[in-house]
């Protein structure tokens, strides 16, 4: 027998004014199943909501309607009362009689009737729900770090720190990310290996931090908390346990001239490497593409020849390992975009045309001209440098039309360096604005300016072209409204940053979402901002969106965090609201398959008794921790064996009904 | 009774003078397929095209009709019968429509129970029936003991002359009254039917019973009951549903099958009770609340059918429930044949030697 | 059995690979319909398959007496099979009967034309039976007749038997008169257009490719109904609604259609309800052509067997021109491993929305 | 294979010598051209910078000939390829533009005729292979500046034959006959052909910075597609050197002449005498005649 | 002063008709010089592409009208291909020309001999149906009083045979006719 | 087939027929007045046009009372079974709002909106539905402003179309 009770909220006067109250409770007292209604003027306030609880008592009801106001704001409010007086909070259904009526039509005979209505349709939906349990999920108190730049470094260190095993999942074979790339970083000038290394020892020392370096996500299985995790360990040649990284094997390698990522291909690598001097680990890999021993049939072996430990071995091949981790913090970073649609730019074919990473390396000092700015096309120390700025961003015709946020500050930083490095050098800027939004970031801007000497040109440079031995940059001065040509020994593009490459695949395993650019997407914007749609991923750094190093040390702190608060929980509730399959009505035809956005469906074997016989049958099934209760499911299966609780088609349909009446 | 002759401009006239006092079914043709169904025009009537889909029946036993109106919204509920209303004509009723007619009649208006919805319609519907104007190969009514010119049931019977004309028969005294009204109104085309108009009428009635007649041999009634006895368990229906696709064809185009479901819809405090029509063939028809099924699967529904029609009708009311119209046969999308099953249950009947008369 | 055949025939007992039994061309021909040679030959295969435990089942046609409706058969042994028949009246597609054999435990041939190929790969698609599980006899199909066509030409004589030609068929009649008409007159309406006669997947096929009979005329009627204002259109509709019996016909025989539970057959949730009115009609009709949107292979079964001619195939062609305008998919049916292009999306995909 | 032939107005006046060419190379490779029967201007520049109607209708008028044909077009003129393939875009985005044209025309167009550039018609429909296996004199040893102006690349959408910034056919046809490419920053810098009566000035200006280019990158050579600019490199060249203090001697030419030397058709029957910047001495110099 | 909160008001009409005839939206230009910079011409323009672009956005597109640069600019699409905002620049250049014509702007000496050379082109296809490029010479010389500029080219051309000297006429000269007079019929016969 | 003619001809008599339809009829009358008011169903996702509609309410911005919006978790559980259930209810419109596509909730699920109603919407106009009285639209949470206005325009146009009667199954 159901027994509805409704309970219509005044909102002081934020319903009561234009909704008349009494009128909408007197109208659902003739309501099938309603068997109490009454009216307040605060329901969420303790009085109200004890209203609720006295009156469930009083006249025994089972389900509750309340009229309020949206149920974003009061529903879980609801849901919790009614339980504490015994109701199952899913037999709670909220009519926004505030946000939905009052406070949008003024005419109060109209406003009572939409109100009436509403009250209604909840009415109606509430008497077809049913009982609903949340699940208890387990935890698996290990972290996933993918990427070890400066964010995963951060949040391994972090989650480490508050004593739960971290695992870094990071593609090379150091950890450190761009920012080792770096030479100094803006506004304080500091040097940024100075401050990073340490933080490399630190994450490779942890105890509880476990360095999967040269490696890669193969698959990622299962849900918040219980996430089974298929690393793939990529064949190093070198049995880390016994290398010492003495260096013996990468200084002898005949093999030397490869061009070295680390460098942005400026410099060079031999075939057995580390990525640079201060490496963690400290232990090479053999780069089997351009590697005589594996080119020429087991040929050379120089290095396992003077390996003094023995640690070589080419017989290594790819390992797959399966791992269980209860959270994942995605830190994938970011690559530099590689401009091949600008070519009246001329990045790739005029060679001293450069982004700003590579620049980065040319006034490094531990890059390939140990920190002397050379031109790559003759090595000559450039007199006249033109730093582009918006290279490839904010231009949507290209399909790229976000800031890419970091550049206007570190190329005022690299003119400054070139500036410091060759004070006769003239830098040129190229930009459409300047956003140095950041403590201090403006004054170092003004530095450039005023100390430096750095000359600002506002307009987008139109075209690059060789002349003589030199390139000329031409554009628009829009402040003169006049052609400019500046005649550069370089030009510095500061090339957008963008998701690496292989994001959305990436994304794609894990099961997260990413926007058109395939930044990772947060579950908010605002107000979760380190969380992705998916339970227990969470994002740091610029896999997530561009950001400069405190902002994205900042945010890897944040998704740390969110990852020990989970971790201190006993164990995960699970949504109550989520799909089910009506074993008997389901054919297994499996179209709700490929519309789950979360994987959850998977096919399962049943047995069943058809006549005498016992038949077996594979219908869909939905495993709880990962379904999220989209409902997209219960669309596509054709025969409505598929349901979504709590939204239900019958649900739906008696709302529909209640609302058109 | 009386003969008349009428033109077809005359029919047109007397179709057009009777749309204005009464709701008007009548062979049509829609998308190249042949209906009964209400007119609006006489331009819509054709009597020449191939024995109507669907079936007479729905002129007195609709596919759905509302039978209660109910308020639930006051203190005390307001319930009341809704009853048919107004006067029905239909016209071009077929023999097997007619004979189909007088099986309706037994089940809707024999024994304790009269069906008060049936009894109204039936009261308020002049029938004009046609003499067959061919006969197909799936009509198969001389094996129930009539024929294509058989115009018994009806109030007049229409058999269409060789120059265009129509010879008009009345077979009732309401059939009287009507033509009596026709005449009345003075209907150009209406006369009263010669000598030759009659014999000509006569051997057009002669000539569709001899086309009757090519199916006389190939199928009989002989023995059909009672082989039908004996074989309830018999394999044969399993190979038969094998084929059967379980659809409502063959029930639904059936000028007999007069089973119907009772349903409710609710329209806030508002609710009407309707009956329509329901098949055996459909799971549903036998599910019962709580999901049990004495009707599992296709086999034991089309049996069900098939005895219905061929054996069950007979013990009850002594006669077949089937006139060979011969849609069945036709239009089953995977030509599933009653005839091949009264065949059948001759030949077993045969082989057991059970005495058809005992 | 015809040589190319029996060479090909997989040895007993060895398992077919899985690789092999999805390849799309066929590796076995067949002579075709209308060679002297061509019911021998089918039979032939038939029985060898029964007869070399390849299949424990085969769905065909059998002879009946009314030469233009032959019956659908299940054959369970070789001996069975002398009396099953291909001829140009197997109009009924009997891809639907897999669905029974969802349990069975053996393989299942089907013999099949272009349309119903189309359907068993679909049902195979929407994983209601998996590919090694039936064997696919594909007969390249010169086009069916129908019945009623070749009834109305004879007029008042009974039809006896009908001899097929390339371009005309051969009435004789009960009496012994003959007469000839041109093939396209009494081919079935959906066959007039047919662009795909061919199976599309098979493990025999009988006969060369044939070319189909490439008519635009659906699209036109269906362009024409577009450029109908929307009362027309309504109009239009609620005339041939207006005829529905609801018997589900349309449903019974779809390929796309595999629910064993129907949402027209639920109580709870109550989608249909059994009144007979416009809305319902129109309810039923609408819901049945967009729930097989995307997986209707187009054999038109459903316009064929609707006893009361609902020109369904101007619903579910409309449905089929739009997804295949939108999102360019192939025609369901004629590739292995495709799903329907609802459940799969494109960030390009058009916008419709506001 | 064939193909409605589109010569346009400068084939059949100043660029006598594309058109001759032209035909010779089709001929030479199998591409079977019919002219589109009384075809008439595809309005250049010039309608369509003073009417947007007459700028769709006129080149309209003989795609629904072309139409009629059923065969795709093939414009060698980069300006009657720009005019004809705008006024297809412009009507497959609008239908009731479409519709209006037809008004206009008084012609049925349904937009199913594609519109090539010739250099797009040998390089997907014939193949490079094939030019390659027919070469009889490659081009070795001669350094050409391929120059493909603006008409013939932009904007993207309007015209699909190449990249708007660094498009290579042209390049690769010629490397097939055997050429070697300057690799040069001003393919598609515009030479100002439209202002060459109008605005000589500017128009002498802006060549002259396109043949400073390609001199520097070491071109003996320039190859168009264009008849624009080929008459503008060519008759301007003078001034432009002149202005510059410097003397260029850059023969241009149509690709279609430098690929029927390769493919060995008489060098007299190419029109090379009808250049301004006489190319013969350096062929003869190449001994490529 | 300029008063922008009066100019963007009153002009606002005229830019939406030069949005709708370029089919672009000039709101999204955000003055970053790209068109400007690669335009070939921009250095003898009076106000480059991107003014022209600033001229409409604060409701002084009318200005525009009376530039040398719409005359000068040779569509050659360049700002268009590389705009980062998608705006049809070249095509807001040319949508501008057709507006100055429409409203019979003067068109500035120095470029009026476009106007003259774009009217003989014209005429000359309308009354031939292909372009009479010997006569397109002479009556350029003969329209702007330049009898000798190029004579020193026109002579070797004659010579080599480039130059007919007789226009061909094609035989569809009636439908070009039909052609014109329709247009000139749709656009309200603004020529 | 003759598609045109007859359709033609009934279609006349449809109109005229809507012509006549006595406005105060059925579910659309208004509760006092007895004048017709459109009753519009709104199915909106939870996440993104529901809060658009509770930022309207928040922001007080006023939109007619017509639209009555039922809750969906996501745009993609929106089935196309619940816009003819509406109809036959007697809703005289039926819109459909979801989040924009790219800023699912739920990752993907309006993409599946998008493919399903594209088709579905075409098809309803192509059974006779007037094109006016099914909609869809992309509502974000911060569209409080678009959220009115849609529900502005569509009443008005639904209002300017009259009751309709295609498919509706009222007492």
């Amino acid at each position: 027998m159901k027994r509805i009770g409704v309970f219509v909220c005044h909102c002081g006067t934020n319903i009561a004014a234009t909704v008349d109250v009494e009128k909408v409770a007197e109208s659902a007292r003739h309501l099938p199943h309603v068997v109490f209604a009454t009216t307040y003027k605060f329901m969420c306030a303790d009085p109200g909501q004890k209203l609720i609880a006295d009156a469930i008592r009083e006249h025994a009801l089972n389900r509750v309607v309340v009229a309020a106001c949206s149920p974003h704001m009061h529903e879980r409010t609801f849901r919790k009362a009614v339980e504490r007086a015994g109701v199952n909070p899913y037999l709670m259904e909220v009519a926004n009689v505030r946000e939905q009526c009052s406070w949008v039509h003024r005419d109060k005979p109209v406003g009572t009737e939409k109100a009436a209505a509403l009250v209604a349709a909840a009415v109606a939906k509430v008497a077809r729900n049913v009982p609903l349990e949340s699940g208890k999920l387990p935890v698996e108190r290990r972290a996933l770090v993918v990427g070890g730049g400066i964010a995963g470094i951060q949040a391994a260190l972090d989650i480490a720190e508050s004593g739960y095993h971290v695992t870094i999942v990071e593609r090379e074979q150091s950890v450190g990310g761009r920012m080792a790339q770096l030479d100094k970083t803006f506004p304080t000038l500091d040097c940024s290996s100075c401050i990073l290394t340490p933080k490399m020892v630190d994450v490779g020392h942890h105890p509880m931090i476990e360095i999967c370096s040269y490696s890669e996500i193969e698959s990622v299985e299962g849900y918040v908390g219980n996430f089974e995790v298929t690393i793939r360990r990529k064949a190093t040649s070198v049995d880390p346990d016994v290398c010492t990284g003495c260096g013996e094997c990468w200084n002898r390698c005949p093999v030397k001239k490869l061009p070295s990522s680390f460098n942005m291909d400026l410099g060079h690598r031999p075939a057995i490497y580390v990525d640079f001097p201060q490496a963690i680990p400290n232990v090479p890999v053999i780069d089997r593409a351009n590697c005589t021993y594996y080119l020429r049939d087991g040929k050379c072996r120089v290095c396992e020849k003077v390996c003094p430990t023995k640690a070589i071995d080419f017989t290594l091949e790819d390992r797959l390992v399966k791992e269980r981790f209860g959270a994942i913090v995605m830190a994938t970073g970011f690559q530099t975009a590689s401009l091949q649609q600008y070519p009246e730019w001329g990045l790739g074919t005029y060679p001293d045309v450069v982004t700003g990473l590579h620049f980065e390396r040319l006034v490094s000092s531990t890059g390939p001209t140990e920190g002397k700015i050379k031109r790559p096309s003759d090595g000559k120390e450039p007199k006249s440098v033109v730093f582009v700025l918006c290279a490839g961003s904010r231009d949507e015709a290209r399909g790229r039309s976000y800031c890419s946020k970091a550049c206007c500050m570190y190329s005022a930083k690299q003119a400054i360096l070139l500036r410091e490095k060759i004070p006769q050098a003239q830098a040129h800027v190229f930009y459409m604005d300047i956003r140095t939004a950041g403590k201090d970031y403006e004054e170092f801007y003004m530095r450039a300016k005023e100390e430096y000497g750095v000359n600002y040109i506002r307009g987008r440079v139109a075209k690059v072209y060789p002349e003589k031995d030199h390139l000329v940059v031409r554009g628009e001065d829009t402040l003169l409204g006049r052609p400019v040509a500046v005649e550069a020994d370089m030009v510095v593009l500061a090339a957008a940053i963008e998701p690496r490459a292989d994001a959305a695949a990436l994304a794609q395993k894990v099961g997260i979402s990413y926007n058109r650019d395939h930044f990772f997407s947060e579950a908010h914007p605002k107000l979760r901002p380190v969380e992705s749609n998916t339970g227990g991923v969470f994002l740091a750094g610029c896999c997530q969106g561009p950001k400069d190093i405190p902002e994205t040390v900042a945010q890897a702190s944040a998704a740390a965090a969110k990852v020990v608060q989970m971790f201190s929980k006993d164990a995960l509730v699970s949504e109550a609201q989520l799909a089910s399959v009506n074993e008997a009505w389901c054919i297994g035809c499996f179209l709700c398959q490929p519309v789950c956005p979360y994987k959850a469906i998977q096919p399962k074997e049943i047995e069943e008794r058809r006549g005498r016989d016992k038949i077996k049958r594979t219908v869909s099934s939905v495993n709880t921790g990962l379904c999220q209760g989209c409902g997209a499911c219960a669309v596509a299966c054709p025969s409505g064996a598929m349901r979504l609780n709590g939204f239900t088609d019958e649900q739906i349909l008696a709302e529909v009904d209640a609302v058109c009446l | 009774m009386a003969e008349k002759l009428v033109t077809s401009e005359g029919l047109f006239t007397m179709v057009e003078k009777l749309l204005g006092r009464a709701q008007v079914t009548a062979p049509r043709e829609e998308n190249g397929i042949a209906v009964f169904g209400p007119v609006n025009s006489a331009g819509q009537v054709e009597l020449d095209g191939p024995l109507p889909v669907i079936p007479e029946k729905s002129v007195v036993f609709p596919q759905s009709e509302t039978l209660l109106r109910m308020d639930l919204g006051g203190e005390v509920p307001k319930v009341e019968a809704v009853e048919p209303e107004g006067e029905q004509v239909i016209l071009g009723v077929r023999p097997c429509g007619l004979q189909a007619f007088a099986r309706l009649d037994r089940v809707f208006l024999e024994g304790a129970f009269v069906d008060p919805q049936y009894r109204r319609r039936r009261d308020h519907t002049l029938i004009i029936a046609l003499t067959c104007p061919t006969v197909k190969r799936s009509c198969f009514c001389r094996a129930f003991g009539y024929g294509p010119s058989d115009g018994s049931g009806a109030d007049l019977q229409l058999t269409r002359l060789p120059g265009g004309s129509f010879h008009l028969e009345t077979l009732t005294e309401r059939g009287g009254e009507f033509v009596a009204e026709m005449e009345k109104e003075g209907i150009a085309g209406l006369t009263d039917a010669g000598a030759e108009a009659g014999s000509a009428a006569r051997a057009e009635k002669a000539r569709v019973e001899r086309l009757a007649e090519r199916s006389a041999a190939a199928v009989s009634t002989e023995g059909v009951v009672e082989g039908l006895d004996g074989m309830y368990d018999d394999p044969y229906w399993a190979q038969l549903a094998e084929r059967c696709i379980s659809c409502g064809i063959c029930t639904y185009l059936c000028p007999t099958c007069h089973c119907f479901d009772i349903c409710e819809k609710a329209r806030g405090p508002e609710a009407e009770r309707y009956r329509c029509w329901d098949t055996c063939l459909f799971s549903n028809y036998t599910l019962m609340a709580g999901g049990a099924n004495p009707r599992p699967t296709v086999r034991e529904r089309l049996r069900n059918r098939l005895y219905h029609k061929l054996n069950f009708f007979n013990h009850r009311y002594g006669e077949f429930l089937c006139v060979g119209c011969g849609r069945c046969v036709e239009h089953c999308p995977t030509n599933i044949d009653i005839r091949k099953v009264m065949a059948k249950a001759a030949a077993r009947s045969r082989a057991q030697g059970v005495s058809v008369n005992g | 059995m015809s040589e190319a055949i029996k060479t090909a025939a997989p040895v007993e007992g060895e398992p077919m690979p899985a690789e092999l039994k999805t390849a799309e061309i066929p590796t076995r021909r067949g002579p075709a319909p209308g060679d002297p040679e061509f019911l021998g030959a089918l039979r032939d295969c038939c029985r060898s398959l029964l007869a070399e435990g390849h299949v424990q089942r085969i769905i065909a046609y059998r002879e009946t007496p009314d030469s233009l409706r032959p019956e659908v058969a299940f054959f369970a042994s070789p001996e069975e099979t002398g009396d099953l028949v291909w001829d140009l009246f197997c109009n009924t597609n009997i891809c639907k009967y897999l669905l029974d054999y969802r349990t069975f435990e053996g393989r299942i041939g089907v013999v099949v034309k272009g349309c119903d190929a189309r359907g068993v790969v679909q049902l195979i698609n929407d994983m209601q039976i998996p590919r090694d599980k039936v064997e696919i006899i594909g007969i390249c199909c010169p086009g069916q007749i129908d019945p009623a066509k070749v009834e109305s030409a004879a007029g008042e004589a009974w039809v006896s038997r009908v001899v097929a030609g390339p371009d005309s068929v051969e009435i004789v009649t009960e009496e012994g008169t003959e007469m000839r008409v041109p093939l396209e007159s009494v081919l079935t309406d959906r066959c007039l257009s047919c662009r795909k006669p061919n199976p599309p997947v098979a493990d025999v096929v009988f006969g060369e490719d044939q070319k189909g009979r490439i008519s635009d005329e659906v699209f036109e009627q269906i362009a024409e109904l577009e450029r109908m204002s929307s009362a027309e259109r309504d109009a239009f509709w609620n005339r041939h609604f207006e005829r529905c019996i609801r018997c589900f016909a349309c449903r019974n025989v779809c390929p796309a259609c595999s629910c064993t539970k129907c949402v027209f057959d639920q109580q709870e949730p109550d989608w249909l309800a059994g009144e007979r009115n416009q809305a319902n009609q129109h309810f039923f009709q609408i819901t049945r052509a967009v729930h097989v949107s995307g997986r209707c292979t187009g054999c038109e079964e459903c316009d064929r067997v609707c006893p009361v001619g609902i020109p369904l195939r101007l619903m579910n062609k409309k449905l089929w021109k739009d997804v295949k305008d939108l999102f360019d998919s192939p025609l369901p049916g004629t590739k292995l491993g495709v799903r329907s292009p609802l459940v799969m999306w494109d960030p390009k995909d058009a916008d419709s929305f506001e | 294979m064939k193909l409605a032939y589109y010569p346009g107005c400068s084939l059949c006046g100043t660029a006598r010598e594309y058109n001759i060419s032209t035909i010779k190379v089709s001929e030479k490779l199998g591409i079977e051209l019919e002219e589109i029967p009384d075809w008439s201007c595809c309005g250049a520049t010039s309608a369509h910078t003073s009417s947007p109607l007459l700028g769709v209708a006129l080149p309209a008028r003989n795609l629904a000939i072309a139409e009629e044909m059923g065969l795709d077009v093939a414009a060698p003129c980069a300006a009657c390829y720009h005019n004809l393939s705008a006024a297809r875009v412009k009507m497959d985005r609008d239908h009731l533009l479409r519709k209006r044209i037809e008004e206009i025309i008084d012609r049925k167009y349904r937009g199913k005729v594609k519109v090539l550039p010739l250099a797009e018609v040998i390089l997907s429909r014939v193949g490079l292979d094939a030019v390659r296996d027919s070469l009889v004199h490659p081009l070795a040893g001669l350094k050409m500046a391929a120059y493909y102006g603006c008409l013939m690349v932009r904007p993207k959408g309007i015209v699909d034959f190449d990249d708007p910034e660094n498009p290579t056919k042209l390049d690769q046809i010629m490397e097939a006959a055997g050429g070697e490419m300057v690799d040069w920053s001003h393919k598609t810098e515009c030479c100002g052909a439209s202002l060459s009566l109008t605005g000589t000035e500017l128009c002498v200006d802006l060549v002259g910075r396109i043949l400073e280019r390609a001199a520097e990158e070491g071109a003996e050579c320039i190859v168009t597609a264009c008849p624009f600019c080929q008459a503008n490199l060519d008759m301007r060249q003078a001034e432009a050197a002149t202005k510059l203090k410097t003397d260029f001697r850059l023969p241009v030419l149509y690709f279609t002449q430098l690929l029927g030397i390769a493919l060995g058709l008489p060098a007299g029957e190419l029109g090379l005498d009808s250049h301004v910047v006489d190319p013969r001495p350096l062929l003869r110099e190449k001994g490529l005649i | 002063m300029l008063n922008l909160q009066a100019t963007i008001g009153a002009g606002r009409e005229f830019t939406d008709e030069i949005n709708h005839e370029a089919g672009t939206d000039i709101n999204r230009c955000y003055q970053c010089g790209t068109c400007s910079g690669g335009c070939p011409l921009f250095y003898a323009m009076d106000i480059g592409p991107r003014q022209v672009m600033r001229l409409l956005q604060t409701g002084l597109g009318e200005e525009a009208l009376r530039a040398r640069s719409i005359w000068i600019c040779a569509t050659c699409d360049t700002c268009t291909v590389r705009c980062p905002r998608e705006i049809n620049v070249a095509g807001v250049m040319e949508a501008l020309r057709i507006q100055a014509r429409r409203r019979g702007y003067r068109i500035p000496a120095a470029v009026r001999k476009v106007r003259i050379l774009t009217d003989l082109f014209l005429g000359s296809v309308r009354r031939s149906g292909r372009i009479f490029e010997l006569g397109l010479v002479q009556g350029m010389k003969m329209r702007t009083g330049e009898l000798l500029k190029d004579v020193g080219m026109g002579i070797p051309m004659l010579l080599k045979g480039k130059l007919s000297l007789r226009p061909h006429r094609i035989r569809g000269r009636a439908e070009i006719e039909r052609i014109y007079r329709k247009v000139q019929e749709m656009e309200g016969g603004s020529r | 087939m003759p598609v045109n003619e007859s359709a033609a001809a009934e279609a006349e008599m449809m109109t005229e027929a809507e012509m006549t339809t006595d406005g105060a009829s059925g579910a659309g009358a208004d509760a006092g007045t007895g004048t017709w008011e459109p009753r519009i169903v709104a199915f909106c996702c939870n996440w993104c046009s529901y809060a658009g509609a509770d930022l309207a309410g928040t922001s007080r911005k006023q939109y007619p009372a017509n639209i009555r919006i039922v809750r969906v978790p996501c745009s993609g559980r929106i089935n196309p079974q619940y816009i003819l259930r509406a109809f036959q209810r007697g809703a005289d419109g039926v819109m459909v709002a979801g989040c924009h596509p790219g800023d699912c909730h739920y990752t993907t699920g309006n993409y599946y909106t998008r493919r399903r109603f594209s088709v579905v919407q075409r098809f309803l106009e192509y059974v006779g539905l007037h094109p006016d009285r099914f909609s869809g639209h992309w509502i974000s949470g911060s569209e409080g402003e678009k959220f009115v206005q849609t529900a502005r325009e569509f009443t008005e146009k639904v209002r300017s179309l009259g009751p309709n009667e295609k498919m509706r199954d009222v007492l």
